[in-house]
This record gives C-alpha cells, structure tokens and sequence, in this order.
C-alpha cells in the first residue's frame, strides 16, 4: 500500500468498534468516545445493537469531529474488530487506506486479503488469559485493553482516560487501579508492536465549551419532571423505555418530599399502551400533567384513544421515541416513519400536534413546551423523536431553565372563576375566537362547571346530539383550533440566503445535513429550514414558495413529511425532491451529498440554463 | 326515556346531612328503554350518594360505551362525568384516580365493556387495588348493538334471539375475587333492598370494590330461558344475607338475633349488617367465597350480596406512596426542581 | 295559499316520515317505500335512526324520482309528523308548498302558524283508540293507517299494498286481514276529508326493471359466502354488524352440509377488534378466506394487526362500514372519514389497498374481488363502504355470479409444486418481478416450504434479518407489489367528452352526483370520474391532468381522498376543488349543485375569459 | 448462542416410529441467553413431539413477542411458524386452528405476553376451549425489553433491579382453571422430567390445554430474593406427583405401587401416570384444583405437576359445530353456492 493511500487526520475520523452484545464492551466503548468529548474534541457515537440480550453483533460507532460535525459521515476510517461472527464483513467494510484492529491471537484467515488497509493486531485474549484468570475478568479487561491501545494509537493523551477511570469508579475505588492497568497493557502493547503505524490523531481542543452529553430520552424524562408531570402511565417497549426510567430516576432525585419520603409522582407500568394512553386521559381530564413514552407499535395500539383526545379536547402528552417500522420491523434501528400514522392517528377526521426535536437539549425543550401546548391547546401532542436520538448519548448544549417561566395550564376555570361566570358556561364553547375552549377540573366546583366528556358528538355545553350542524360546528371549530395551534408551535429554523434551492429536513437528520449542505454550498447556494412542529408555521410555507427547488430529507420510505407538507400547504409535490433514507441506520453526510448532487446533475442535463425547473418526482 | 328518581321518593324539600336535596343527585333524561335494569341501578346510586350524605362534585363518573355506560348521563348531574370509548374505563379511571387521590371514583361497566373488550383493563384495575367503585350492568347482552350475546352469557342461556349460547360464561365476580378485589359483592337490579346498603358499603370501601348487577335487557335478553332475565333471577337468586347499611355504628343499635346475623365493619366505621344469611362461610375469606359461589352454582342458584370483604390491603397509591396532597394541587414550586439543580446535573453529564 | 306554491308532480317528490324508535314504524314506511318500487318507479329510502335502542327521534326518507335518482335531493315536500319531540323542527323543514301530515287526534299549536304549506290531518291516535284495544297493536297499526292515507293522497294503487302485506305475511296469514284493514282505515279517511288534496302523485310505471331492493351489507355479507369466505372473526359495532349477519344467514342457507347438518362456515364474535383481525389473520395465513367487518374505531384498534399483515404479507379482507367519527362520533350517522387512516393504517411505511363500492351490487362484486386481491396480493384490502350504503335499502341491479369463474387464490405453492422445485424456495423472494412472491401453506408439505412468518424484518427466506440493506430491498419489493396492485384493483370509471371540468367523486356520493352533474350540465360541460379504488391506476392520474379545473365529491371534513390522490399521485393540491359535505347525513344534488355552481360563479369572476384557471383551494 | 437439543440426546441415527430423528424436530440456532429457562422449554417440546411421532409439518407453532415468543424458531424447523404481535397469540391461533382443525397448534407465550398486554385474549381462548396447548414460559419479567417486573411477579419479589414488586401477582394456573381450561399444569423448567410427560400429555389432550412453566430469566430475574429464579423454585417446589406419560395402556404395565398413585387417561387411550403423588384431590375436579394452588401457596410454595384434567367439553370447532373437513381444504364447489340460486334471492329483494 503507499502512503497515499493511508488516511492520515488530526481530530477527524470515524472509528467503528464491532462486538458481541452482553459482553461488557458498552462501558469500554462509551470510555472511549468520552475521552475524547474530554478532551475538547467534538464527538458523537452510535451504539447499532441487535433486539436479544446477548451474544449478538452489535456496533458502536465513533466520529471525531474538529468542525463539529455531529451525525453519522458515511465510511469507516478504523475498525476494532473484536467480533469473529462479523469480522469479515467489517474487515471488507473497512475504508482504503484505513486501519483494521483485530485480536491477534489467532492469525488471519487468508481470505483477509486486502491489500489496502492497515492491519493492526494485538493479542487480547493472550493478554488477558496471562494476565487474569477469572472469566468474567478476562472479558471486561479485554475491553478495556483495546481502549488502551486506542490511546496510544490515536495519540490521545492517557491522563484523561486515567481520569475518566477515577471519576467512573469514585464510588468504587478498589476499581480503579485494575483497569488503569488493562488500559495500560494495551497501550504498552501497541507502542511496542505498532510503533507510528497510525495517522490518525486525536489532539487536546478547547471545543466542546459548556456542552454535555446526554442520551435524547433522557433529557425528555428530565424534562417531564420540569414541565410538572405527576402521572406517568406506560408499558416497556424499545426504544421508549429509557424515557420512563429517566423520568423515575429524576422524580426520585427531585421529587420525593423530603419529610415525609413519599412521592410527589406517580408512575404506573400499564398491562399495554392502551391503557398507558387512558392513564394520561383520566389524569389529564383530571387536572394532572400526564404522559406516555412508546414507539410505533404502541402508537398503533393508541390510535382510538387519541381519537378521544382530539374529539372530546383532552390534553396529551405523548412521546414516540420510533424505531423501523412497519409491525416489529427492527426494533433497535432507527427512522423517521410514524409521521402519517401519528399526525392522523385514528378514524374520523383528526389531526394532531407533533413536535421534532433534533437533540436532547430540544427533547428536554420541546418537552416542557409540549406540555404548555397540550394544556393550552387542550389537544394531544406528541414529540417525535427517535432511537437514534432517544438512545444514543449526544454532545450538546446544557439543559437550561428559566426560573421565571410559569406553566401554561391553558384555559381551565378555578373555583373563583366559575362562582363570577354571569354568561352560562359551555365546555365547548369559542369565547375568544381561538378554537380553543374552556375547561373544568372535577371537583372544583359544588355548582357550576361540571359536565360530561364523551367521544360522541356534543353540543357547546357538552351534551350529546345526532343533530349534524351542531356536530359540523364542533368539527369545524376544531379546525380553527388548528390554525390557532399553527401560531402556537415552535417555528421553522430558516437560514436563508436567497438561493433557488432550498433544503428541509427535520429531527436527527439536522445533524448530517448541515455536514451535506457545508459540502454542497461549496459549488452551489443553498438555503436551508428544519421543520420543528406540525402543524406548520406560515414560514414553513413561505421558504417553499421561495424556492424552485426544495429537497426535503427523510429518513422513512415514503416520504411521509412531504405527505404532510403537501396535504396541508397545499403545495405541489413536483415541486419538492425527497431524499430518503430507510435502512435503519442514522442518516449520513455523505449519502445526502451523493443523492442531492446526483439529483442536481440530472436537473442541470434537462435544464441547462439552470431557469424554470420544477423539480423532479421522488 | 325518564328521569332517574330512586324508588324511595323523598319530598323535594327534604334535605340530607349536608344539605342537598335529592335532585342534586339526579340527572338527565334517560334514554333507555322503559324497564331497562340500568336505570334502577342509577336510582340505586342516586339513593346511596344521598343517604351517604356526598358532595356530589367530589365524585367522578367514568364509564365504558354501552347501554350502561350512557346511565352516568342519568346520575349525578352535578359530577364530572366521563364517558370514555368501549372497555376502557378502568384505564381512564386509575389516570383520574391517580390525578386526585381525594374524589370518589365510579366506574359503569356492561358486561361487555367489561368481560370482552375490557377484560384486561378489568383484570389490571384490580390488581392494581385502584380506590373505587366499579358496577358492572350486567344482562348478558350487548344492548346497544342490539342483542348478542356477551360472555357472561351463561351456556345454554336463550336471548330473544333464541339461539343458545354455546360458550362458557365467564364470572366476573369470581374473577375480581382471584385478582384480589376487596369488596365483591352481586346483586340484581331489582332488588334495591339488597342493592343499595352494598353500594353504600362499596363506596365507603378503601380500595377496589366490586359490584356485579345483574340487570335484565328487557329488549333483547329478557327471555324465560334467559339466565339474566327478571324471571330467572327472581326465581333463582340466592342471597348471602339480608342487608343493612348502618352508617355509624354508634347511633343506632339495632337488635338483630344472635347467631343469625353477621357484621361487616368498614374503614370509616360504618358497618354492614347480614341477617338471616345463608351464608356459612367467613366473608373475609377469599377462599371460601370462591367455594361458595361454585357450590351455589353447582345448585343451579346464583349467589349474591357482599360475598367478600376485606380492607387490609394498600391501595394504588398506597402502593406507591404518594403524599396526601393530589398530585393534580402540587404547585409549579412544589414540582420543578428549578435551575439550581441543572448546574449540578449539567456538570455531571460532561 | 296560492296554487302557484303548491307542489305538484308525478313520481318526483320526497316524503320525509318523523317517527320515535322502537315503536315499529321502520317496517310500515318500509312497506311504502317497496310499494313505490313495485309500482315500478325508482325509489331510495334513508333511515335515519339514533343511536340508542328505543324513545328517540327517528326519521325515513323516501325519495321517488321517475328519472331514477337515487340519492338525495335536498328539501321535503311530504312530511309524516307523527312523533311529538321533533314535530315543530319537522314542520318548519318542510318546504312551501308542501304537504305537512299529522295526527290530528291532538290539535296543532298556534305556533304552528305557516300559511305556506298544505296541512293533512288524519285522527291517527283516535281512529286507532277507536278501532284496537290492545296497546301494541294500537301502536303498530297507527303507523299501518298512515301508509294507508298515503296511499289515497299520493294515488297510489291500492292493490300494491294489499299484495305487499300478503307476501309480508305468506307465513302468517292470519295477520293479512287486520292489517289490510287498518291500510283500509288510513285510505278510507284521507278519502273522505282530504279529497284531492294532494298534487303530489305515483303512478305505475316500468322503470325498474330486473332491479332488486338491498342494503349494502346484505351484498357484502353475500358476497363473502360466494368468494368462499370460510372463517370470519368480528365484534359487534354500528353500522357492520349486519354484515356479519346476513354472512351468517346465507351460509346457514347455502352452507350447511345437508347429509350431517354441519357448518362448512366458523364465524366467532371475538372479544375486541383486536382478537377479530387476529383471527382473520390465522386463518388467512393458514390457508382459509377468512373476513371481519367493522367500522372507525374498529379500524382504529386493528392498526397494529394491519401493519403486520401488511408487512408479514399476509392476505385480509376487512370491511370498514363507515360512520361519522371522529371516536365514537356519530355512530348512526354515515360518512367518508377513515380514508387516510384506512389507507395508510399502522405505525411506519405502510400502505393498503381500499376498494370503494356506490352500491349494494359492487359491495357484492368488490367483496368477492376484495378476496381475490387478498389472496393475490397477500396484503389486506379494506371494503370502504359506509352507514348509508350497508344499512339503507338500494335499489340496485341484481346479485349476478359467473360461474365459470375461479377464485383466483394468488401465488400458493401446493405440495406438488414444493416437490417439483428445484431452486431454493424463498417465502418473500420476488421472481416474476411483480413484487409477489410466493406463499406456502402451513401442512402442505413434509419437508419443503415451511418458513417463519414474523412482524420483525426478514429476509427473502423469511430469516430475521437486521441487516438495514436486506430490510430495505423488502421495503422496497413492496412498492413493487404496490405499482402491480394499480394494474389489478378496478379502474376508475370514466365519463369524458373533453370537457374543462371534470368531477371525481366515488362511494355513496355517486348516486347524488349523478344527479347534480346532469344538472350542472345544462349550463356548463363536465366530465366525471367515480374512483373505485385505490391505490390509483393510470386513468385517474390522466383524468385529473386532462382537465383545467377539477371538483372532487367527498363526505368528511379534511379532504381526505384528496389527500390521498395527492400523495400517491404526485398532483397539485391547487388544481382540485374540494366540496365536502361533513353532517353525518348522505349528500344531497342540491348540496353539490349550489356548492359547484358557487365556486363555478367564483372561477369566473376571476377569470372572465376563463382561460387559464388552475382553480381554488379547497 | 446454541442449538436447542433436550438433554436426553438421542444418537443422530435414531428414528422414531413416524421415522423421524431427532434432528427433524430441532429449529435454528438459539439467540436466548446462556442458561435461560426458555431454553430447556425448547428442548423439552422437540422431545416430546419425538417421542409422540408427530410428523412436523403438521404442527403450526404460534406466538407473540418477547424472548419466550423467540423461541418456535429454535424448534421445529419443519413446522410452519408464526412469530405475531405482543399479546396476541391467542388470536392468530384461533383463526389458524378455524381454517385447519387438523394441525397441532403449539401456542408459546410469555408472562408479560399473555398477563398483561395478552390479558384479554388469553381468557377468550380458554373459554372458547380451542384445540392447543398453549405453553407461557413465565419468568415473572419482561426479558427482552429488559427485565422489568411482569404480572406474575410476586409482590415482594425482587429481580436484578433490587426494587421489591409491589402489586399482587396473577396466577395464570388460577385464571385458566376459573375460565373452563380443560387441562392445567405448572411446571418448571428446570425439571424436564416433569415437564416432557405434561407437555406430551397437553398435546394429546382435546381442547385447551394450559402450562404454566416457570422459567428463569438469568439475566434479569435470577436473584435469590426472585420467586421465579433457578434456587427459590427448586425449593418451593411442590409437586402434585411424579409424573410418566404412558403412549398406549397396552403396551407397557408398569407396577405402580397401589394407593399412592394414579392415572389420567387421554383421549387417545395414552395415559399419564402420576407416582407418590402429593395432591390429595381429584384431578378431575375443578373446585378442588383451585383450593389445591391456593393452599399450597398458603405454605409459601408452588404447586407443580398436572394440576387439573378434564376433556369432556367439546371444542370450538364441537361448539360451532363446523364439518370435519379442514375449512382451508373445502373447494370452490363446496363453497359457493353459484348463480342458480341467485335468481331465487334476486326474486325475494324485488
Ligand atoms: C371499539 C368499539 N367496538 C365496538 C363498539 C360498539 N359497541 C357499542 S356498545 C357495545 C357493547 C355494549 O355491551 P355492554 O357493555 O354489555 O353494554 P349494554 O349495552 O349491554 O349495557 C359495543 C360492542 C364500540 N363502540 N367501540
Ligand atoms: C405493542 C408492543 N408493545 C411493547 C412491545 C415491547 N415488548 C417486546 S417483548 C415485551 C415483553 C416481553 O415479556 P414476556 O412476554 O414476559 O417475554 P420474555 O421476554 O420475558 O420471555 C415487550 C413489552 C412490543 N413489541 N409491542
Ligand atoms: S337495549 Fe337493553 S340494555 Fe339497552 S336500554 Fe334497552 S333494555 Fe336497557
Ligand atoms: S433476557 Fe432473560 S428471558 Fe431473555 S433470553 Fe436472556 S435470560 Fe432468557
Ligand atoms: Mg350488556
Ligand atoms: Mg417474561
């Protein structure tokens, strides 16, 4: 192989470790990806694991990133091959002129022929077997021992893996000496045996500022707690679950009165999603702030209910943290693909409020703001992110909250409001031209305000009625509702430049298309928007008017947010190109610049003159 | 179609402990059928609430969809009412109940809200040992669409359809008993002697209590060979106990026959009294009340009354351990830990 | 009144009979309505019952048009007032000039002060008091007397009625005589004091031909058992159940084996909806035909379940009886709501087939086409039908059965087949490039072609797969079988003549539409276009191209069949016109003439030259 | 990772009377956890169809999700599979087992499968009595979506998480006798000499037959403090009798010896023999079976073994009265009615 051919980078670079699950190689893995946010040099990783508990491929991918680029960049410049099930697809994955890590105590195959890529090998199973005799030692180490080598390969500086072993192990200190000295071993090893073989650097930075790293759910669970949710209702389903834990985790934190040790929370595991879904309508009804976390099969499940929601003006706070769908498909991959199903979740004409965050500051945010939408607009919400964002950890900017900032309950009348009321109240009522209604709580007043919520049709003052102008006229107040929710959502992220193209994208694929659009506007201008929230903002219909050419980035098959975009701006689908990415598997950099380039190439062969193009089909 | 008024009229002006009239306890226009049993169950709630002396805002009526589920219209005007979608009233109730620990929480139920669509709601709220009352109207009919059978249906039982059931009926009083309900008591729509003093002591119940009406469908399921019409159940109920309802214990001293009656004390000390009772079985006894409505079956009768009490056991919330407030009245301050402790937690996440 | 005002036709009139349910009027305004019929003069008749069991407004809408329009028309010019709780809203509808029939036992109100119309009044209560001492009978030949009056006033000839009841009651003939004789009673009055009053007129005629009188249910159910259906899973629900029913009441008259008296059908209520698709779908992965009915929230909670089939691909046939939603809705009421959530059921990319019958024959025909799309496809197809369609009588032209037609069961490998194959047999690999790869049925052989059905992702050989590319190649093989599917399903059925114009509508709207178009056109060409199915075939894209402005027809509030030709076929939502019709009561010709006109009128002021129109937004 | 083999290994060459080895009823390579209970159960049913001779492809195996549903793909490699939706085995073998009476329909469920999201469907298909055994491999904890506490979890229990369960479990034995199963046994998967002869033994029955096998989560549900871990099951173990499964009476007389035994007859004329039995009741007595659990958990243990047998009740198919040919086998010409009698039904509708 020349030299040419051999990648060579300060503080750029994607690393891909290949493991068995339930073997320990997490803890390692994330050490690693630690170090290096530690040592100021931006980073993200994605952990691809399989849907069993153990002793299945499962991948962490690693991207370092001077420039901050933040999402998946397509290719991988170093493998640590600890994997024999995978081994060989990974070998061959392996980008030219990168470096293949494996585990030397058993010499290749000679089918690992390539002959452009560095092989690295280190002994680990010989290191560890001299140097532990205990099983589950010798697997935990050899994790760590590759990390070591890792170090030294990469030129990382070692004190700051020591120091994340101390900070790891301060509750168990006996810990910490053995693993600094597995991380060790490794080090030793490499900078005997593979002495300046590697060219790719990871160098101290100042880069990373206040930033942290945290995992999507995480942040949504903490900001469940700060939005003053009481009631959580919920069943177990990837990748969802962390959501509920984390709320758990921070109510037990925050939440427990100090006196008496009991729960200012409280956090049901449903017998299904069916009724996960009426917790949070009984408790919402009811005056609580309530939610669900789930993912597309549990969305399916609860699409009665948030019918009921939506006809008989309940609020709902519902996470749906999505996976690949359809049915089962692949639980632990990601995609962007409930958008219809939840947008107009159940029968009869609904539609419903989502919120798309883009990283787990905006999944604590857009949480606490769901709620104050789901209150005031009286209507279910829901925050679509997904495994993706929800279960990988994140570099991103501090969580923050504004101790001035007040709840939005909406439009509920208190005790004292109801005994003033002169009119006579009604439940659906338009009093202010809004679409939005005022409601009651059970139990505030002994006279006034109590009325019967139902799923069938209902007059103003809530009682039942076949007559259809009365239905029509609550169906029809509904939707101006939806234009007062249009007012209400977060807005549209628009950098415009006046370009002729423009391109969209919304929820995780923020990350790699800011890389793509960083690449493409180097031959071609480029205006960009990240959709937030549907319904949409008049801005998002007028960065499409302002534009010839939109290329809209998804990550499910069929276009889904162009579905939405199209039916309720009413904008022609010609003139919007999707780029759609499906697999499973975060969206990259490189894929958008390849489909997005390509597509203008074709553009340009039938409009030379670059003048009147419309665009082409999806 | 007619107002619910529960047989025992009182005068308009006549007014309860805490003062409220009757008509604070009624309700729409009913819109079942003349001689539907729900609606005598609705009176019976009605009676109950008013002699129990409660504010009728404080409680919450949650219903399913049915013939049944519609009577919260017919009850209660005063109180909130949700009438939710079909089976699933257990779900909306326990999120209610979970919002405000401080209501008293009524749930409707038809047999095939319940026994069919709703059976694993049903089955998750008493295991759960929610705080509430759940009714179960149960004629072994699908009412409101007209007729077929549920699965309480018992085998060989002829609707006005006239084709026998072919299926096992399923017996939700024994089902509320295995998943470790603390009040189950059955009872026939007819009989608000027996109806009334056990819906008082299902309403003074600390944790899940379970009512099974039987409440004949006189449209569709009202048939002599119908095992949930008037006919037969008049003709082969039999019951645990003749019952009263004596709200506090120590006002009244009623004399009953030494050996022949027995007394249920509730939480709030008011007791039930069981007279004449054919029961020879403890009513604590969880064991036995299973045996016992077996054997009453094996007879062909059906059992009915409080066939089991016990109040031991934690609710939800005592499960798990909520404060006393209603989590629906903490305050902003109480809940948002605020922006001191994100320094902390920002900190720690670097 | 001037006689001028009065309305006066033969055969064209709509009558519109108030009655209270359970009080057995259904069967005597059914007895008019068949009488009309008989006469040989078009009829249709709507029910429109509330959603309780009995004491409740309830209404009969018999509309009688020589021209054979069989939808509504819009306006009463006949109202049969005879229930107290509506009697005031029912006079004030009826339109001037018509004829307002009472029970005159009770005199009217002075409220009851129109000048503009005809009062009838017949002692109903009095002369049924007079004649019958029973209550029940008093209550069911009340209702008999009016049919009796309506036979004098309308000149209808008697002896249709009489030959009516005696078919009515072959079995019990000891009911003819009394009911003759209260028919007797009704004419014989209205004979003496309302002596040519009534302008209003149905003479026989010979329009009817081979026509029958059905409910779209009736033909749907029936159509089950003639596709071969063998197994249905349901659960009761307004307006489906009757198609279970008469399901069952045709196979128990042409199914049961006549030597054992054994049932060559298994039909299970089910405990949910949820069970009752489990069910079709065992039976259908299993080898059987195998059906379930429901309606909106059926379809809501059967989401979950369809995404499987739709991903396992595994053939269904549901029926979807539309009724006003959105949750429990409207239950009584009819409507075309669930399109999008029909269409695009389940959490992830997903897509189904719907077919879209007008009529009780096509629920018939597209019943038995439904399971031989199932069963081709191996995907589920949904019966879009509604409250108005399954549950209202139609005339209609008869059940027809070719029976030299063979089910067309799809790609099924028999036992044979298996033994002959020679190449490796994959479960979802795609060989004759249609996207439909062949199936096997459980049992078929001892050691060829068993595989492992699952909602999780696979692979061609149905191995589970979490390879992204092998998950994604089946992705997209099954828009290859979507692009098949728009060659099988039934085309949409064009009326064209080069007009500018073109009107799409499809379901029950068709009847009014008709109506409406043939009255349009007198001012304005137009062409038209019923849709049959979807996904769309190449003739629905053409149609809408080929005119400059387009209306389309639906019954529900969020243009959801646009938003479905949108999507799918890559339209501009600007070029189609919506006019919606959303109270839960079948669309009327007057509706969508004023509606089309209106916006017609619009168009034209805007465009005087009318030139360049690219139409309104909806 | 391994391939499911029972314990009992069989020379490759070996055939059964139907001339099948042992390997014709193996499935693919497992991907449970070393040492899960689901595991043995596995292994347990590819001996059980070995010894009865079951040709393979005529069994349909059916289940829901989780790590207990993986498992009909790690046996029976020649039988059609259908790994469904969470909770919903129940249905898709009903509809499977309508379309085709002749096929054996293994249903293979988990605790969270069919005691919670499955709640519904699980009682339905037992009051229906469908023809199938229907196996919950019960680890008190959802394993695949790691570990939490299921509805079988006792209340006290405490898995990996170390919080003790705090709600009341349900006992799936207790539900399926309630609902009319026509066989009921608990079993753990630890001991497979008494769970090949009962899962043989449920195969052989007609109509529903229940197991109940406890099967350790070693992942999750494996502490000492867990009711459904390896060590407290192995001593709380009770069990109702030694158990052989005896394929035809006349084949073989085993000298059992007199009172402390007895034996259950199958509807085939194989029989199930139950050896120094501890159960002091009729096996074949429904009140009794349910007083049995219950007390025998009083004692703080767990009864195992066949637990209730009965077969007189006709199945679905019996009930609904279907022919005897497989509904999917019927041919066009048996099944519709064709265009004569169309002109009959078009007469009647004008
Ligand atoms: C999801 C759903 N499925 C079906 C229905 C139709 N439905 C309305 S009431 C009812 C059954 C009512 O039976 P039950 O609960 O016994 O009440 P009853 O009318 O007998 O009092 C059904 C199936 C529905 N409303 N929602
Ligand atoms: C509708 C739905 N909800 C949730 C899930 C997630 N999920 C997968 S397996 C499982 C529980 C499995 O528990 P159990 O049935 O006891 O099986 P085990 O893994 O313990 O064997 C859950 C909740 C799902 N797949 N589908
Ligand atoms: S149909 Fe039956 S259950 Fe419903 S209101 Fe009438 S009598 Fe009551
Ligand atoms: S997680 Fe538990 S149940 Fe699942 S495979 Fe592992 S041990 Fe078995
Ligand atoms: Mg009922
Ligand atoms: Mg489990």
């Amino acid at each position: 192989m020349t030299n040419e051919n051999t990648l060579s980078a300060t503080n750029d670079c994607v690393i891909r470790f290949a493991n068995v699950n339930g073997s320990g190689s997490a803890s390692a893995n994330n050490l690693f990806s630690k170090a290096v946010f530690r040592l100021g040099v931006p980073v993200s990783a994605k952990n691809i694991f399989p849907s069993n508990i153990q002793g299945l491929p499962t991948w962490f991918e690693v991207r370092v990133s001077e420039q901050g680029y933040l999402g998946r960049r397509g290719g991988y410049d170093f493998m640590v091959a600890v994997n024999g099930q995978t081994m060989y697809k990974d070998y061959l994955e392996l980008l030219p002129g990168g470096y293949f890590f494996y585990d030397s105590s058993k010499r290749l195959p000679d089918s690992y022929d390539r002959s452009d890529i560095h092989l690295i090998g280190v002994p680990l199973t010989d290191i560890t077997n001299s140097q532990y005799s205990d099983p589950r030692q010798r697997q935990i180490f050899k994790n760590i021992i590759y990390v070591g080598a890792l170090a030294y390969l990469l030129d990382m500086d070692f004190r700051v893996f020591e120091e994340s072993i101390e900070s790891l192990f301060a509750q168990k200190p006996k810990l910490i000496e053995p693993n600094i000295k597995a991380l060790k071993l490794g080090y030793d090893y490499a900078e005997k045996h593979h002495t300046d073989i590697c060219r790719l650097n990871i160098h101290r930075r100042d880069l990373n500022g206040d930033q942290i790293l945290m995992e999507g759910n995480a942040a949504a669970g903490l900001g469940a707690v700060y939005a003053g949710a009481t009631v959580a209702g919920w069943y177990p389903i990837t990748p969802s679950t962390s959501v509920i834990e984390a709320f758990e985790r921070y109510c037990r934190a925050y939440r427990v009165d100090k006196a008496s040790g009991r729960n200012k929370f409280a956090i049901l595991q449903a017998e299904d999603e069916l009724a996960a879904i009426g917790i949070v309508i009984g408790a919402s009804w009811n005056g609580a702030r309530a939610f669900t976390a789930t993912s597309g099969p549990g969305v399916s499940l609860m699409s009665e209910f948030l019918g009921l929601a939506y006809f008989a003006e309940i609020p709902v706070m519902l996470m749906d943290i999505q996976r690949t769908g359809p049915s089962t498909g692949m639980p632990t991959r990601t995609q962007q693909s409930d958008l219809i199903s939840a947008a107009y979740a159940s029968h009869g004409d609904t539609r419903h409020v989502l919120l798309f965050p883009a990283n787990p500051t905006e999944c604590f945010d857009m949480t606490v703001t769901g709620f104050d939408l789901a209150d005031r607009l009286q209507t279910p919400v829901i925050l679509m992110s997904d495994l993706d964002l929800g279960m990988n950890v994140h570099q991103c900017d501090p969580i923050k909250w504004d101790d001035s900032r007040v709840y939005d309950r909406g439009k509920v009348l208190n005790e004292q409001q109801l005994t003033d009321l002169s009119e006579r109240w009604g439940r659906y009522l338009d009093v202010d031209g809004d679409g939005i209604p005022y409601r009651t709580i059970p139990g505030t007043h002994p006279e006034k305000g109590a009325f019967f919520t139902r799923g069938s049709s209902h007059d103003e003052y809530a009682a039942y009625t076949e007559d259809g102008e009365v239905y029509a006229r609550g169906m029809q107040r509904l939707l101006v509702k939806w234009d007062t929710a249009k007012t209400l959502v977060p807005a549209a992220e628009v950098t415009s430049d006046g370009a002729d193209i423009g391109v969209i994208y919304f929820g995780t694929s923020a990350y790699s298309s800011r890389e793509a659009l960083d690449q493409l506007r180097s031959t071609q201008a480029m205006d960009a928007m990240r959709i937030k929230a549907f319904p949409f903002g008049q801005e998002v219909a007028e960065f499409i008017k302002q534009h010839s050419i939109i290329f809209l980035i998804e990550q499910n098959r069929d276009a889904q947010m162009k579905a939405l975009l199209v039916n309720e701006l009413a904008i022609d689908p010609n003139t919007i190109i999707s780029v759609l990415n499906m697999d499973g598997m975060p969206i990259t950099a490189e894929f958008l610049v390849t489909e997005i380039q390509c597509h203008l190439d074709q553009l340009a062969v039938h409009n030379p003159d670059n003048q009147q193009t419309t665009g082409g089909a999806a | 179609m007619t107002y619910i008024r529960p047989n025992f009229r009182h005068p308009e002006s006549l007014r309860n402990d805490a003062g409220y009239s009757i008509k604070h306890y009624e309700g729409a226009l009913s819109t079942l059928c003349a001689g539907c049993g729900h609606d005598s169950i609705s009176a019976a709630i009605i009676k109950s609430c008013f002699d129990l002396n409660l504010a009728p805002h404080k409680i919450a009526k949650i219903s399913g969809i049915g013939c049944s589920s519609k009577t919260p219209t017919y009850f209660l005007g005063k109180a909130h009412g949700f009438n939710s979608v079909h089976g699933r009233m257990p779900s909306v109730t326990t999120g209610a109940n979970m919002a405000n620990k401080d209501l008293l929480y009524l749930g409707v139920s038809g047999d095939g809200d319940t026994a069919s669509i709703g059976m694993g709601q049903f089955a998750h709220v008493v295991r759960r040992n929610l705080n509430m009352v759940y009714i179960v109207m149960n004629n072994g009919c699908y009412g409101l669409t007209k007729g077929q059978d549920s699965a309480t249906a018992d085998q060989g039982s002829v609707s006005k359809k006239g084709v026998p059931s072919v299926f096992d009926s399923i017996d939700l009083c024994q089902m509320a008993l295995q998943l470790g309900a603390g009040l189950v008591a059955r009872c026939f729509s007819g009989d608000k002697k027996q109806l009334i003093p056990i819906i008082k002591a299902a309403i003074q119940h600390q944790g899940f209590a379970f009512i099974d009406v039987i409440s004949p469908c006189v449209t569709f399921n009202n048939t002599p060979q119908s095992t949930k019409g008037y006919e037969w159940v008049r003709e082969h109920m039999e019951a645990t106990g003749t019952i009263d309802f004596i709200p506090d214990r120590t006002e009244i001293t009623l004399d009953y026959p030494a050996g022949s009656s027995r007394t249920v004390t509730l939480h709030d000390g008011s007791e039930l009294h069981l007279q004449k009772s054919s029961a020879d079985y403890d009513l604590s006894n969880r064991k036995a009340a299973m045996q016992q409505i077996e054997t009453v079956k094996e007879q062909q009768k059906i059992l009915t009354g409080l066939i089991y009490h016990n109040d031991t056991k934690l609710d939800t919330h005592g499960k798990i351990n909520t404060v006393d407030t209603p989590l629906n009245a903490l305050t902003q301050d109480e809940l948002c830990p605020g922006s001191e402790v994100l320094a902390a937690l920002n900190a720690k996440l670097r």
